[in-house]
């Protein structure tokens, strides 16, 4: 009869509504993920060679890393590895290639992020690991952390001066060195950057000066 | 008789019912459709040309992402391509693996097609019990690769790893409750008079228009023509199992539903053939390193993917990488029958049109 | 003149009016996006499957997708935005009400992804809008876009 | 408990009066506060209902629905409203500005006026006319103006097929509705609300006019433009059909309205067919509360269950079903009067 196949569709959704809910309550809940879950990439910095079988690997340029040789035994010492997630396809290709199985996935699926920049992740080479390199970068990275806290001390005596140097205009130094008292890790930056390249501090300082100069039009307005 | 005017409407890009990005125009005669014009490439990615740019090894993760919904098929079909190039021969227990997680890619794209038709149609419920299903098909896909939906667990000569041991379980697991299934779909969705007159003897493709048109897949079956690759061509090992081939009578949106219904029956009837006869052995073969046909090769080679004939035309030079790969993406030859079928019908039908014919606009942009 | 966070201070103590209206404002916004339903390609099965039984959406008060541009909040970029689609999503973008958001859900939309290297495809969802929440993945897990919406949330109330 | 409501009522009169005003002016000052009443039990009610819709189809479609925000997410409908109250406002310039705007405040005083008429309790109703069944019949109709002035106004396609489809549909869901009320006013011989509650103390009229209660919910459903019947909004095809260009409040307040129809006309089942505020313990006003919301609790299941219905298929089944069936209601109802007179009942 007419009407019969609404009235069943109606009592299979009648059923429904008194079972039981199959939700998982995700933020309290989390889901139970299988082993071979793929969530984010990570890098055990140890273990790894630099034999770049993973960056050959993969099929959209995720992974990049520097090395440097070492003369003595000939082996390669990695220095930065960096997984630019937003390309990952997770096809799991580097994971398998990787000879020292350092490569893996682990199970946090939670990667959300405000900036695009925040995606990405880059392993430096820890602290402890530095004195494994050859000699003479060893030697160049201590001379240039050197160079780089006598600098960060001189700006902190004397900004002004030496930012107006830099830009080639005393008032604008001033107005730099203004915004940057409150900013302790721009002027960091500041620091790193004339020490490791003058033509990009210059650049990027008189881009801040043109922003504070435009912010506070007078020197005076600036509420400390 | 009233003069009347006709008008054009935009159905899509961005609608909820055209399946991702695709336009139709429809010229209107009040809720009369008169004609539809397709547009597509809205999805357009360029992944044939990408693939000139990647290695053959390189290219499997975009194969997998041709048809999203199955993503098991396309890339078995690329799979298999290279390795009718290369003249690897995949061990026993891959070809089973192979078939397995293929068909479950079948079942998820057509339980997903009952789905979205539900959805389509207005009757919500019907795709959350869909989905409810789907995901069963979609834990067993990450158990073994940890991916949910785009695996890129095969690999050339193989697999990238065996099952786990906890899929074989899962899966009879599925199988069983396939039956509970159908009886559900069946009485909320097909037996259901509402949407009886919704589908039946609307969008009606003959047998000679599907055929010229080169209609493959289930909607060809659907017009009643008796041409499925597993059975005029076997591939693989799809020779060693026993399925029907279900056949629908008119070619209306309707038979077109009931043949994917019942093709999820027989997909689960191969699956559990596969599991029963699946023997212990090697998961990949012995092949070297880098993969590089023999210069001026020319390969076709197709497979029966959930929308229809699949095919994958690649050129060798030589090199890493393919100099030329051309995907014969059935959904996109199957959707240019669209205005054929929606003529003449109303602007709700036309709806119901795409949803049966089910593309995948991933795979028919590229 | 920017206004320095001194000055909005003052200002808020002088507004305090004003200024729990916009708790309010932002407590009712942040606890309703009506996402577009729009996307392209693997992702929003994805999304489809954050809205069904097993992860639902609707526990947030999220689940209303709204077909029509005029009513959504938030426009969910799920998948790659190619050159030919870019003028819709624009366009719907121009027809949704303030206040509106965007999620860029999943490679594609984040940074053009896999496909970044093919003509017709934009490099982020970010080349035609201010994007708000970046969710990685490919295609993304139905509980990330949760993360990524509930992030949103916090932004919002924030604001 | 049984008489707050209609004890209050008197007491106010009579303290207005005892204030040396005409008893004129105090009954009209006493219907504004009716009003004002009534509108504030729409609203509560309204943000009620759309957070028990959404929970319901939750559950029957196995998941939780809306559980964050209080206790079992009941707040989740005021969020809502917080945020399309401060929505932008957007009149579209191709749009008749006039009517574009004045068509949800239409539809939402239409759907506010229904309640005039409804017994929400033994002696609770606001105007107890001599016509209040025909009044609810007329002023239901209406509604179909205010969907035509959106979906004209907006100047869209999409909101003009969805407001043509609402004039096509209601007008003709309208006859098999009507019909299938006359049935149960031949019985009772008065359109008047009271008297037809008053009929049913013995014995509900959903027994003695059971085919006219089926034509009722059919035509109701269509007339109230639920699922499966929802032709004008119709997000699947028509993206959201006469509402397509509206934002914020204006949209809200076409979303109110037709949850206030939806209300109104539950009640009227309440009242027609199940023996309205009648019944044993409790007091008039809660039964008819309790038997509407069941009833809505129907619409629900049946909303979410049911594909949508093809148009033509729609305007078929008035003409040619719903309609000589409750032509046949009404002939069969008069011979049996007829006949029960005769007998001497």
């Amino acid at each position: 009869m007419y009407g019969t196949g609404l009235l069943k569709g109606l009592g299979i959704t009648l059923k429904h509504t008194f079972e039981r809910e199959i939700t998982q309550q995700y933020p309290e809940q989390m889901p139970v993920l299988p082993a071979r879950f793929r969530g984010n990439l990570q890098l055990d910095f140890q273990d790894c060679i630099a034999c770049e079988m993973c960056t050959k690997v993969c099929p959209n340029g995720v992974l990049s890393l520097e090395s440097v040789r070492d003369d003595k035994t000939n082996k390669k010492k990695l220095m930065s590895y960096s997984i630019d997630f937003q390309y990952c396809m997770y096809c799991n290709f580097c994971v398998e290639n990787c000879p020292k199985h350092c490569l893996h996935f682990d199970h946090n699926f939670e990667l959300a992020a405000y900036d695009r920049e925040n995606i990405k992740k880059v392993y430096q080479r820890p602290q402890e690991l530095v004195t494994d390199l050859p000699e003479e970068i060893v030697a160049a990275e201590e001379k240039n952390q050197k160079r780089i806290s006598v600098m960060i001390g001189a700006l902190q005596k004397d900004a002004p001066k030496i930012l107006g140097k830099l830009l080639e205009d005393e008032e604008k130094g001033k107005v730099l060195a203004a915004a940057l008292a409150s900013d302790q890790d721009k002027l960091e930056k500041i620091a790193v950057m004339m020490v490791e390249d003058i033509e990009k501090a210059k650049k990027v300082a008189g881009a801040l000066a043109n922003k504070a100069a435009k912010d506070h039009p007078k020197e005076g307005n600036v509420v400390a | 008789m009233l003069q009347t005017d006709q008008y054009n409407i935009n159905i899509g890009p961005i609608h909820p019912s055209t399946h991702g990005g695709l336009h139709v125009e429809a010229v209107m005669d009040g809720e009369t459709i008169v004609d539809a014009i397709v547009h597509v490439g809205y999805v357009h990615r360029a992944v044939e040309k990408i693939a000139e740019s990647r290695t053959y090894t390189q290219f499997i993760p975009y194969a997998s992402r041709l048809d999203y919904l199955a993503s098991h098929l396309p890339t078995m079909g690329y799979v298999q391509t290279v390795e009718k190039m290369l003249d690897i021969h995949v061990p026993e227990r891959a070809e089973y693996i192979r078939i397995i997680m293929g068909e479950f890619s079948r079942i998820a794209s057509h339980i997903l097609f009952v789905g979205s038709l539900a959805i389509d149609l207005g009757a919500t419920t019907g795709f959350t019990y869909c989905m409810r299903d789907r995901e069963k098909i979609l834990d067993l896909f990450e158990m073994t690769s940890g991916q949910r939906m785009i695996a890129s667990y095969m690999r050339f000569g193989g697999f990238a790893e065996d099952l786990p041991e906890e899929f074989i379980p899962a899966a009879r697991n599925f199988l069983k409750n396939i039956p509970q299934m159908f009886d559900e779909y069946n009485h909320l969705l097909s037996g259901n008079e509402i949407l009886q007159a919704r589908l039946k003897n609307i969008g009606v493709l003959s047998a000679e228009d599907a055929i010229n048109y080169g209609i493959t897949g289930p909607n060809l079956r659907a017009s009643g023509v008796d041409y499925d690759l597993r059975k005029a061509e076997p591939y693989g090992i799809y020779d060693r199992f026993a399925f029907d081939v279900p056949l629908g009578e008119k070619g209306d949106n309707y038979d077109r539903f009931m043949v994917r219904l019942q093709e999820i029956e027989q997909s689960g009837r191969i699956i559990t053939q596969a599991l029963d006869q699946l023997p212990e052995g090697e998961i990949r073969a012995k092949i070297p390193r880098i993969v590089k046909p023999e210069k001026g090769l020319e390969v076709y080679h197709r497979i029966e993917s959930a929308k229809g004939e699949l095919g994958y035309y690649i050129v060798s030079d030589g090199g890493e990488k393919p100099y030329r790969l051309h995907v014969r993406a059935p959904s996109f030859i199957n959707l240019m029958v669209l205005p054929l079928i929606s003529r003449g019908g109303k602007l709700q039908d036309i709806i119901a049109n795409i949803a049966t014919l089910d593309p995948v606009l991933g795979e028919a942009d590229r | 003149m920017a206004v320095n966070n001194h000055d909005e201070e003052i200002l808020a103590k002088n507004n305090i009016i004003v200024t729990t209206f916009e708790k309010l404002w932002n407590w009712g916004r942040s606890r309703s996006f009506w996402p577009l339903s729009y996307g392209c390609n693997c992702c929003p099965i994805e999304m489809m499957a954050s809205g069904a039984a097993r992860f639902d959406i609707a526990r947030y008060g999220y689940e209303v997708f709204r077909a029509a541009s005029r009513q959504a909040d938030v426009l969910v970029v799920a998948g790659p935005i190619t050159a030919k689609m870019k003028p819709a999503v624009e366009r719907v973008w121009a027809q949704m009400a303030e206040p509106k958001w965007v999620v860029a859900m999943g490679n594609c939309a984040v940074s053009g992804g896999p496909f970044v290297d093919g003509y017709s495809v934009l490099p982020g969802a970010d080349t035609i809008f201010h994007v708000d929440v970046y969710i990685p993945g490919c295609p993304v897990r139905p509980e990330a876009p949760f993360q990524g919406l509930l992030e949103l949330k916090k932004k919002v109330e924030k604001q | 408990m049984e008489h707050f409501f209609v004890n209050t009522a008197h007491a106010l009169v009579a303290w207005l009066t005892g204030l040396g005003l005409a008893p004129g002016w105090a009954d009209l000052i006493l219907l504004v506060v009716q009003w004002i009443a009534v509108i504030i039990i729409v609203i509560l009610n309204i943000t009620v209902l759309i957070w028990l819709e959404r929970k319901v189809s939750g559950f029957i479609q196995q998941r939780l629905g809306p559980n964050r925000l209080g206790p079992f997410g009941m707040f989740q409908t005021i969020a809502d409203a917080i945020k399309l109250l401060t929505k932008e406002d957007i009149v579209p310039s191709q749009t008749d500005r006039m009517i574009f705007k004045t068509a949800p405040m239409v539809f939402i005083i239409i759907s506010v006026m229904l309640y005039v008429v409804i017994p929400m309790g033994d002696g609770m109703e606001i105007v107890d006319l001599n016509v209040g069944l025909f009044y609810f019949i007329s002023i239901g109709s209406l509604s179909t103006i205010a969907l035509l002035m959106a979906g004209w106004g907006s100047n869209n396609k999409w909101s003009l097929l969805g407001g043509m489809r609402s004039v096509a549909q209601m007008i003709s869901y309208e006859i098999p509705l009507a019909f299938s009320l006359l049935g149960v006013v031949m019985i009772t011989g008065s359109l008047r609300m009271s008297d037809i509650v008053a009929a049913q103390s013995n014995i509900w009229f959903v027994v003695l006019q059971p085919i006219a209660f089926i034509t009722y919910f059919i035509s109701a459903t269509a007339e109230l433009n639920r699922g499966p019947f929802d032709m004008p909004e119709a997000e699947q095809e028509l993206t959201s059909g006469a509402y397509t260009e509206y934002t914020g409040m204006r949209w809200a307040l076409f979303f109110l309205a037709e949850y206030t129809n939806l209300v109104a006309v539950s009640a009227l089942m309440a009242t027609v067919f199940f023996g309205g505020w009648q019944g044993p313990w409790l007091p008039s006003w809660l039964w008819i509360i309790i038997k509407t919301y069941l009833i809505l609790n129907v619409f629900f299941l049946i909303k979410w269950t049911f594909p949508r219905i093809r148009m033509d298929h729609l305007m078929s089944f008035s003409w040619k079903f719903l309609i000589p069936v409750s032509l046949a209601n009404i002939l069969l109802t008069g011979a049996g009067i007829e006949v029960l007179m005769r007998m001497g009942w």
